[in-house]
């Protein structure tokens, strides 16, 4: 009798939900909207404020919002390195001295509560972010504040700035990739403005969704208050917004976005059970999941090596100049280089899916064009002193041809070109060089074959790495196997993100892998190696970031300084080439002296299931970029068609 | 007038094994009695001499590590025949309370410290009438006033009642149902004299209003004298002698009873009374021949070897010595 | 005591089963010792076996980047036992000593040492070790973490302990113990002590169940030197890689089957223990004359049974 | 008034210093983080951009006195609490302005739904199964029981968590994977039948843990109370052994139970830590741990102050309502 | 105040406080007890009482275990309570030994019970050569019937209750001690054991000069073995003397109450009248008045409210109202 009580009663409590949970299909997802009416999209992380798109606030921040709802004067192609103009109808026109910037802007964009877009919401934008400090969001009060921006309205779709100083580079801040002064619609904010309580600001200002209006074509419709979600709508005239526009598409009624965990595998696993239309980054294992989970599932390009190549960053072995004192030796760190096998590298730990470049400027189609290219003679005829005036070339060539051969040995075609496929050549892997380098610096090998320092002492070198970003942390793994192959004692250590960052701000590492590239889309260096020039320096123990630059390396060169120094007043438009061969001679210097080893670009495994949905750009269809949590994914959006 | 409950050459071993410790403790050892109903039948002993076992046994409630190796017993219920070797576990729990019952030690313990009183009788009186919780009150009710309890301990908490009145109460639990055979094991043990004296009548009374036969345990020699009609005395085990009060009281003829008797205090005389010397044995290794033999003063070889049987040496009167028996070859 | 391990052995099943999974689990230990390579490192199988399943010759199978899973869980085994040994070492000596000393001293200092005990225990004691992981993080090598989990796992058994000594003052024995002119220290060590080390056993085991679990949740969360072996981080990088996923599940199994196995060793002995601690069986055991009352009291299960046989413990929680 | 003196009032001082103690211990800890809420957000903001040098030098100093971090710890301490008293928790800094007020009130319900209904549950489960097992050790099937949950009792949280998320969300994918509900807030069917679905497999996993523990402790506190002589002498008595389960075992041992169910429902943040992260389920749990990896104090706090003040007020509620579940005499 | 007193107790009280529920109350446990034992005349001097009637509380106190409350307690007219630790145990455990109920309680069950000889011998340096101490210890125990090879090396449950308790026995007069304080030393034993133990009480005082406070429940064994008793209720002393005219002629009600309560192995003397007993253990704690007018078959109007006043009557002391002679009552 009573066995049977207890009997029922656990039944009871395993079937009860089992069966509420068959009686409706399997459907995981927040919102009951007809799959044939909803994209969803992988949301990359959970949001900590809900229903505020205040994105102008400190603390406001706008991933895939700028995808959807956001629109400032210009985009930049990541392939090409083209302008794309948005609100502004045309390129920035600058004065001679780089003190004046004209935008003209394009008429016809509406804000979707039918109002038209024209420069005073620009001038009020550009003031009232001048004017409250607790508008901070990506520093762009800071930065208007630092050159003192006054804007002018000279026509209904003209405006002009002026600036307090020279600065060929004011567009960037207009430009957006990540993050970009977004427009503000003055019709509604001056109205917020004028109703503030006394001691309140705008920051304050929550902006929740059902007032949201906007220039791109989604509206907020619903937030979770717990930051897993958050539903949007088309608005009613999408050939009125700037995406429209610019498109001539519409996009799907619904998008949703969800957070599924830092844990890669669970996107991978929601996508198997179609409840994710696209994600944004996985490891190799999750996607190698996907394809065998998800027959309807692909990514770039329908074959190996899937991934989007071309996000423009690359990872990189970064060396402390003040860290070990060994590494402030040139050929310590040439011969760390050497030690490495990147073919082993980009396969065994990457997956073979990145592409291999020996300086920090990814080489996208674009960027090779600009810098690999030209480059590759210089990079073969480079020579380096083993010690004792025996010279020897460090440049292999080839390496893009040892992974397509690898490649093909794992059954894959190559769809391409290696070079295409894999990026550049890279460094040989030659322990023999390598140990030649250290020798000559002065260390010697113990009885135990571990390397010893110049003083006797065993050499042991430290290297950080920051799990969460899997392919550099990978990288750091495959450093650290093949270092100490070679007979270093290398001390690696896993660090969450934050005390790893902390560990840049202050210089407290020897060897890190965070990722960097020297220059944007559109080939410019300057506004991503400024930050290096000594003037900026901080030794170690000091936070750099008081002082403004980006002394992560803790580097001081006067070569570099000089370099940026003559960079800083080019205009990278009207003297593209003057600038572009600026930025060569960086990076011949940058690589003679192997501030830093880097060894693979970004890929980004952006992988969409076409149960639902079809149309994304791939390597067939490279319209648009598909990396559309950045500002240009609104384009690939646009395209998105239901598939039966 | 026949007998209700009858033991046959029981054997009731603790058989046990804790981490390859066996021991075979041979607490009840062919005991044969016969229990007349309407009696009240005493058993004395020390402690450690079986008699609550014993008890366990008549009352066919025992468990593992207790095992009853030979024997049986039989109930005459209501003219029915009852083997408990044969019994059925439904039957045994139907016979519970409502034919036999038991009277335990230590009421202390034995109501359950979080349930007030009445709902403790509700729980007894519902495992054997179906009876709804009003009823239950009322038959608990009306039994407490005629056994002179007050209402108000309906309903107290166990630990509100003083000792005398848990006692009571456990009694009144135990025969609320009036069972025929009432076992009662060491009633009064642990309660001063007073409140002995006033479970004593009680128990009295309850057994006399039914007529009732009571099976009464405990080593108090004073307690049998007021209560039993017949009293026999266990030791290590064995039945030694079986008597009626008076016979045992006023000539004990097994050296051992003897010695009870004689060692009680008494208020009449403070003269310099015996002990008894060494101590009970211990029953995984009783003593060969008759257990009592290495304290008895009287003690002769055969004692040591040959053990002695109960047999019969007045009307109602049984003892197991030799040296008893030798009195009686020669006086005969 | 040796007898008392035979005894246990021949007659506790649950003993039996968990001394032959922690004997195995030592094995490993040392065994550990003993590996043909830095287990830790990578790139040690060669290239056409990494990532293969169980095989004769890596009979737990190999990671995709040419680790031996066999030898990397032989010295999981051994840091993870490591980190739990520090922490209940820590843990509990801190408990023993706070709980005595406060039981002991009892008055103004007991109230003071129970507000502290107390206040430990409100806090909640993950986030707290998380916290601490993450300021700590650069510097969380293994002994550290265990002095961490064992900083934290004090509070409850020095409660324990405090109960017992308060208990064990108001026994007969003690009186006796003192109107024979034995000093307190002397009552505490020689008298008392004896009473506490079956519960400290307990504790012991208690704590080892509590190190290993932080420690494995601790390593899930990234919060360990991820690059050194522990049950933790082999489950930490088995779910990193995605193992069970990308169709290796035994990098993933190796582990969390290790952990249980090791953990359920840990539990099954100290069940055994207290069972043969249990009072009831203690008297069985111990009784050679006289208890036969003991004996049949315990039989009827009456309280003065238990009373007689719990001569030996003093109740608790 | 006796007892007010001498028990409530000392009983509430101690859990006011208890809350002082732990909530100074919990302000102090994470100042000695390396990591800087200020720096960290800087860093948020400009990771994907360029930003002129000066510009950051500007923001930083923003910040730092929007995030009120000006002063000495001393002075933040002091500040900290005027605005605790005034049930201010200050502004998240990883989401400033947002109120920590608001975010925890955000979280609370998920958290609290799901662990009060599963430790609940679970603590119900275990209790009852654990009793019964306890009662009926030496069936077969409390047997295997008992075997199973000797499996799961010392298997660390996070596993057991991780097995069933793998095996219920992908190779029998019949739950959700992340999130606490579908649709909007409503009352009606499909809105908490979403709840039941999203909250199943965490709660399962809660279940699964607590049962084990309670059963743990449900099986040696039953296996105990039988020993007990009111529950031989009910067995005796033949009452039912529901009614014995019920009335005598469960009620009995009831009393360490409510007092862990105190302290384990004021503990409930800490449980709802890994579940959350583990099963993406909405709550302060998983907004604990992304607080305290990135230095967001002030989350840190208000989330730890309501389950220090949780758990506090927990045991002391218990304290003080003992002689409700307990209504035995306690001498002092 | 006699100067030659060994022990002299005035006005003693120790109050407790009961928690009942939510309310808690205060009760005198010894309610101004005085008692005088002259040195130069060993006596024996049993305190009987039913159990919770303050015996053991103030034997306690008598042992320095318990503080008073109120009034005094000097041994050798020094006041025991303030006594620092160290006089405690260099001067006053010389003299006062205790010998408690249990036997088996009062020795660890982990030690062998030698130990506790010897340490007693060692501790207070009672041999001058370590060498000294079995002849020594084996010479007091000699007195109590035992030898030191019986007991060397055993465990407490390696002996029975009487030789365990003559061994606790002979450990109190190691110390050779002017006074020593027996709780309820015979209660746990069994018949045929407990004369050998209250004989050798009686043969201490007389070849020991030892004096014995014995507290007792059992009347009998009081009147057999004590010079003077004095009876307790409900931490009353109601009546106190020579016992044989106490207990040969009670005075107090309540003496003569538990006299013929004192069941006699003469049955032909059962109790006819029948007796009240406390319902609720705490209600005669509380009375006003005095404590046994609930119970009392004498009772009268004045006992009820009034607290009745200790008189010399017939050489002895009595706490009743009817021989107070300035009440009309006490003089018809």
């Amino acid at each position: 009798m009573l066995r049977k009580l207890v009997f029922l009663a656990l039944l009871a409590l395993i079937a009860l939900p089992t069966l509420v949970g068959f009686a409706q299909e399997p459907d995981g997802l927040p919102v009951d909207i007809p799959r044939e009416d909803l994209w969803v999209f992988d949301q990359i992380f959970r949001w900590q404020t809900v229903n505020n798109f205040n994105v102008w606030r400190i603390g406001g921040s706008t991933p895939f919002h700028h995808a959807l709802m956001l629109e400032t004067f210009w985009n930049r192609d990541q392939e090409t390195g083209e302008f794309i103009h948005a609100l502004a109808a045309a390129d920035p026109v600058y004065n001679d001295d780089f003190t004046q910037m004209s935008v003209e802007l394009r008429p016809g964009v509406m804000w979707s509560d039918g109002e038209e877009f024209n420069a005073d919401d620009v001038v009020y934008t550009i003031e009232t972010i001048k004017a409250n400090p607790e508008l901070g969001q990506g520093g762009w009060h800071a930065q208007l504040t630092d050159f003192d921006a006054a804007v002018e309205k000279t026509g209904d779709y003209s405006v002009s700035f002026t600036l307090n100083r020279s600065n060929p580079r004011f567009h960037t801040l207009f430009e957006s990739r990540w993050n970009g002064i977004y427009m503000m619609p003055s019709h509604i904010v001056a109205e917020v403005e004028a109703n503030l309580a006394d001691g309140e600001n705008l920051g304050g200002w929550v902006w929740e969704a059902q007032d949201v209006v906007v220039l791109g074509n989604y509206l907020p419709v619903e937030a979770d208050p717990n930051g897993y979600w958050e539903l949007f709508k088309r608005r009613d005239d999408p050939e009125n917004s700037l995406a429209g526009i610019i498109t001539g598409g519409s996009g799907p009624p619904y998008a949703l976005s969800i957070f599924y965990g830092n844990d890669n595998i669970k996107k991978a696993i929601a996508m198997s059970r179609n409840e994710l239309d696209v994600y944004f980054d996985v490891d190799i294992e999750s996607f190698d999941f996907t394809l065998e989970n998800a027959p309807a599932a692909r990514s770039w390009y329908q074959d190996f090596p899937w991934a989007y190549p071309n996000e423009v960053s690359s990872r990189q072995l970064a060396m402390n100049m003040e860290g070990d004192p060994l590494i402030a030796h040139k050929d310590v760190r040439w011969a760390l280089a050497l030690a490495i096998d990147i073919v082993e590298l980009q396969t065994e730990y990457i997956g073979g899916v990145a592409k291999v470049t020996p300086f920090p400027v990814p080489p996208t189609a674009k960027l090779y064009e600009l810098y690999h290219g030209p480059m590759t003679e210089w990079l073969s005829n480079l020579q380096i002193d083993l010690g004792g005036g025996e010279m020897y070339s460090p440049y292999d060539p080839s390496i893009p041809d040892q992974i397509a051969a690898w490649a093909e040995e794992q059954g894959f075609t190559v769809p391409g070109e290696p070079h295409e496929v894999f990026g550049s050549g890279w460094w040989k892997y030659d322990t023999d060089a390598a140990e030649k380098l250290l020798m000559n610096a002065g260390l010697s090998r113990g009885g135990d074959g571990m390397w010893m320092t110049p003083e006797g002492e065993p050499w042991v070198l430290d290297l950080q790495s920051d799990p969460s970003e899997n392919d550099a942390y990978r990288m750091g793994q495959a450093a650290f196997d093949m270092w100490t192959d070679f007979g270093i004692e290398v001390n690696f250590s896993t660090l969450d993100r934050n005390t790893w960052n902390q560990n840049h701000y202050v210089g407290e590492y020897e060897v890190s892998t965070p990722w960097t590239s020297f220059a944007l889309a559109s080939g410019d260096m300057w506004p991503n190696i400024r930050g290096r020039h000594s003037r900026y320096y901080a030794p170690v123990g000091e936070d750099y970031r008081p002082l403004g630059g980006d002394s992560v390396r803790r580097l001081q060169d006067a070569r570099s300084d000089e370099l940026i120094d003559a960079m800083e007043s080019v205009n990278p438009v009207a003297q593209e080439a003057e600038n572009i061969e600026l930025g060569i001679q960086f990076l011949q210097n940058w690589v003679e002296n192997m501030f830093d080893i880097t060894c693979i670009a970004f890929k980004k495994f952006v992988t969409w299931d076409e149960t639902y949905w079809t149309g994304f750009p791939t390597a067939e269809n490279p319209n648009y970029q598909p990396l559309y949590w950045f500002q240009g994914g609104k384009y690939a959006i646009q395209n998105l068609h239901p598939t039966g | 007038m026949g007998t209700i409950i009858e033991a046959v050459n029981l054997r009731a071993y603790y058989i046990t094994n804790a981490y390859g410790v066996e021991r075979t403790v041979q607490a009840v050892d062919d005991i044969s009695l016969k229990i007349e109903e309407g009696e009240v039948y005493g058993i004395a002993g020390e402690s450690g001499c079986g008699k609550s076992t014993l008890m366990r046994v008549l009352l066919n409630a025992y468990q593992p590590p207790l095992t009853v190796v030979g024997g049986d017993v039989v109930y005459t219920l209501d003219g029915e025949r009852v083997s408990a070797a044969e019994m059925s576990d439904e039957k045994n729990r139907d016979l519970r309370w409502r034919k036999l019952s038991y009277i335990p030690q230590g009421s202390m313990h034995v109501l359950n410290p979080v349930r007030r009183i009445r709902d403790s009788f509700h729980d007894f009186i519902s495992a054997h009438r179906d009876v709804s919780k009003a009823e239950s009150y009322q038959l608990t009710a009306e039994y407490l006033r005629d056994l002179g309890l007050p209402e108000k301990v309906m309903r107290s908490y166990p630990h509100q009642l003083s000792g005398g009145m848990r006692q009571r109460v456990t009694i009144a639990l135990a025969t609320i149902l009036w069972p025929k055979l009432i076992f009662a094991d060491e009633p009064t043990t642990a309660l001063d004299v007073v409140v002995q004296r006033g479970v004593i009548q009680m128990l009295k009374d309850v057994q006399q209003k039914e007529g009732s036969t009571l099976v009464l345990i405990t080593h108090d020699i004073g307690v049998h004298a007021n209560l039993a009609d017949r009293i026999g005395i266990l030791y290590a085990g064995k039945l030694v002698e079986e008597a009626e009060t008076q016979t045992i009281l006023n000539q004990p003829r097994h050296p051992y009873t003897r010695y009870l008797i004689e060692s009680l205090p008494n208020l009449e005389s403070r003269a310099e009374l015996m002990s008894i010397p060494g101590r009970p044995p211990a029953l995984d290794r009783p003593p060969s021949g008759c257990r009592f033999h290495e304290r008895c003063p009287l003690a002769k070889d055969i004692c040591k070897t040959v053990e002695p049987q109960l047999i019969k040496i007045a009307p109602k009167h049984f003892t197991a010595c030799h040296v008893v028996e030798e009195e009686l070859s020669h006086a005969s | 005591m040796l007898t008392t391990i035979r005894d246990l052995l021949r007659y506790s099943l649950s003993f039996r089963f968990g001394s032959v999974i922690l004997l195995f689990v030592a094995i490993m230990v040392v065994v550990s010792f003993f590996a043909p390579y830095p287990p830790e490192k990578r790139r040690v199988v060669p290239r056409k076996m990494r990532g293969e399943p169980p095989s004769a010759e890596y009979i737990l199978g190999t990671t995709t980047l040419g680790q031996d899973v066999f030898w990397m869980l032989l010295t999981a085994v051994r840091h993870t036992l490591l980190i739990a040994s520090i922490a209940v070492c820590i843990g509990r000596g801190i408990g023993v000593m706070l709980g005595m000393i406060s039981g002991y001293l009892g008055g103004g200092a007991d109230r003071v040492i129970q507000s502290v005990v107390e206040s430990v225990i409100v806090i909640p004691r993950l986030p707290l070790l998380i916290l601490i992981a993450v300021i700590l993080k650069g510097g969380l090598t293994f002994v550290w973490l265990g002095i961490l989990i064992g900083m934290l796992d004090w509070a409850y058994p020095s409660k324990r302990y405090r109960a017992q000594v308060l208990s064990l003052r108001e026994r007969e024995f003690t009186h006796t113990a003192i109107f024979s002119g034995m000093g307190t220290a002397k009552i505490v060590i020689q008298e008392h002590l004896p009473f506490i080390i079956p519960f400290l056993l307990a504790d012991v085991v208690s704590g080892f169940l509590f190190s290993i679990g932080m420690e494995v949740t601790l390593s899930w969360l990234g919060l360990n030197d991820l690059n050194s072996l522990s049950l933790g981080t082999m489950i930490y990088w088995a779910d990193e890689w995605n193992s069970i996923f990308a169709g290796k599940p035994w990098v993933m199994i190796a582990p969390v089957v290790a952990v249980i196995v090791v953990v359920v060793g840990f539990y099954l002995v100290s069940i055994g223990i207290s069972e043969y601690l249990d009072p009831r069986k203690r008297l069985l055991r111990l009784q050679t004359h006289q208890s036969d009352t003991a004996l049949e009291l315990q039989a009827q299960g009456t309280s003065a049974g238990t009373a007689i046989a719990s001569a030996g413990t003093a109740k608790d929680e | 008034m006796q007892l007010l003196r001498t028990y409530i009032l000392p009983r509430i001082v101690q859990w006011a210093v208890v809350i002082f103690v732990g909530v100074t211990i919990i302000f102090l800890i994470p100042r000695f983080s390396p990591i800087n809420p200020v720096d960290d957000m800087i860093g948020r903001m400009t990771a994907f951009q360029t930003m002129d040098p000066q510009a950051v030098v500007l923001m930083r100093a923003t910040m730092q006195d929007l995030y009120g971090l000006d002063g000495s710890l001393l002075e933040q301490y002091i500040n900290f609490w005027q605005r605790l008293l005034q049930g201010d928790l200050g502004p998240s800094f990883q989401n400033f302005p947002t109120p920590v007020n608001e975010i925890i009130a955000a979280g609370l319900p998920w958290t609290v739904g799901l662990l009060t209904t599963s430790t609940i549950m679970s603590w119900l489960l275990g209790i009852f199964v654990g009793s019964l097992v306890g009662y009926f050790q030496h069936r077969r099937w409390a047997q295997v029981l008992e075997r199973v949950v000797i499996v799961i009792y010392p298997t660390p949280y996070v596993i057991i968590a991780l097995i069933l998320m793998v095996l219920f969300t992908f190779y029998w994918p019949i739950f959700p994977m992340v999130g606490g509900a579908q649709g909007k807030p409503a009352l009606n069917w499909e809105y908490i039948s979403s709840i039941l679905r999203f909250g199943f497999l965490p709660a399962l996993s809660i279940v699964i843990g607590g049962f084990a523990f309670r059963f743990i402790i449900a099986k040696a506190l039953a296996t105990t109370e039988i020993a007990s002589d009111y529950v031989q002498y009910a067995e005796l008595a033949a009452v039912p052994k529901r009614r014995i389960v019920y009335s005598y075992i469960i009620r009995n041992t009831m009393l360490p139970h409510v007092n862990d169910l105190a302290l384990s429902l004021g503990a409930m943040f800490e449980g709802a830590l890994i579940t959350e992260v583990v099963f993406g389920y909405p709550g302060l749990g998983s907004k604990l741990f992304t607080a305290i990896s990135n230095a967001d104090y002030n989350i840190v706090m208000g989330i730890v102050l309501l389950s220090i003040v949780g758990i506090a007020t927990g045991s002391l509620i218990v304290d003080l309502l003992y002689p409700v579940f307990d209504p035995r005499v306690r001498l002092r | 105040m006699p100067a030659d007193a060994l022990l002299h107790i005035e006005d003693l009280t120790k109050v407790f406080h009961i928690r009942q529920g939510f309310s808690s109350q205060e009760f005198h446990a010894v309610d101004n007890a005085s008692i005088v034992i002259d040195s130069g005349k060993p006596e024996i001097f049993a305190v009987v009482g039913e159990s919770g009637s303050g015996k053991t509380t103030l034997a306690k106190m008598v042992l320095g275990m318990e503080a008073p409350s109120q009034g005094n307690l000097r041994y050798k007219d020094r006041q025991v309570a303030a006594l620092s630790k160290r006089e405690m145990k260099n001067w006053f455990y010389h003299e006062v030994q205790p010998v408690f109920q249990d036997p088996f309680a009062a020795f660890s069950p982990l030690k062998q019970i030698d130990r506790y000889l010897y340490e007693t011998v060692y501790n207070y340096k009672m041999v001058g050569d370590k060498k000294e101490a079995p002849r020594y210890i084996n010479e007091v125990l000699s007195e109590v019937g035992l030898t030191l090879a019986e007991i060397a090396g055993r465990y407490p449950n390696e002996l029975s209750g009487g030789q365990a308790q003559r061994v606790a026995i002979a450990r109190a007069l190691l110390t050779k001690p002017s006074l020593i304080v027996a709780d309820e030393p015979v209660s746990m034993l069994d018949a045929s054991l407990r004369m050998s133990v209250v004989n050798m009480f009686r043969k201490l005082k007389e070849d020991n000069a030892v004096s014995v406070i014995y507290i007792t429940h059992d009347l009998a064994t009081a009147f057999y073995a004590g010079d003077r008793i004095a009876v307790m209720l409900r931490g009353w002393i109601v009546e106190m003397g020579p016992t044989e005219q106490v207990l040969g002629n009670p005075l107090h009600p309540y003496t003569q109450n538990l006299k013929t309560s004192i069941p006699s192995i003469k049955s032909d003397e059962a109790w006819d009248e029948k007796i009240d007993l406390a319902v609720i253990e705490t209600d005669e704690y509380t009375r006003t008045g005095c404590k046994f007018a609930g119970r009392c078959p004498a009772v009268m109007d004045i006992c009820h409210d009034n607290i009745p006043p200790s008189v010399e009557h017939e050489g002895r002391s009595v706490k009743c109202f009817l021989y107070d002679e300035a009440l009309p009552a006490a003089r018809n």
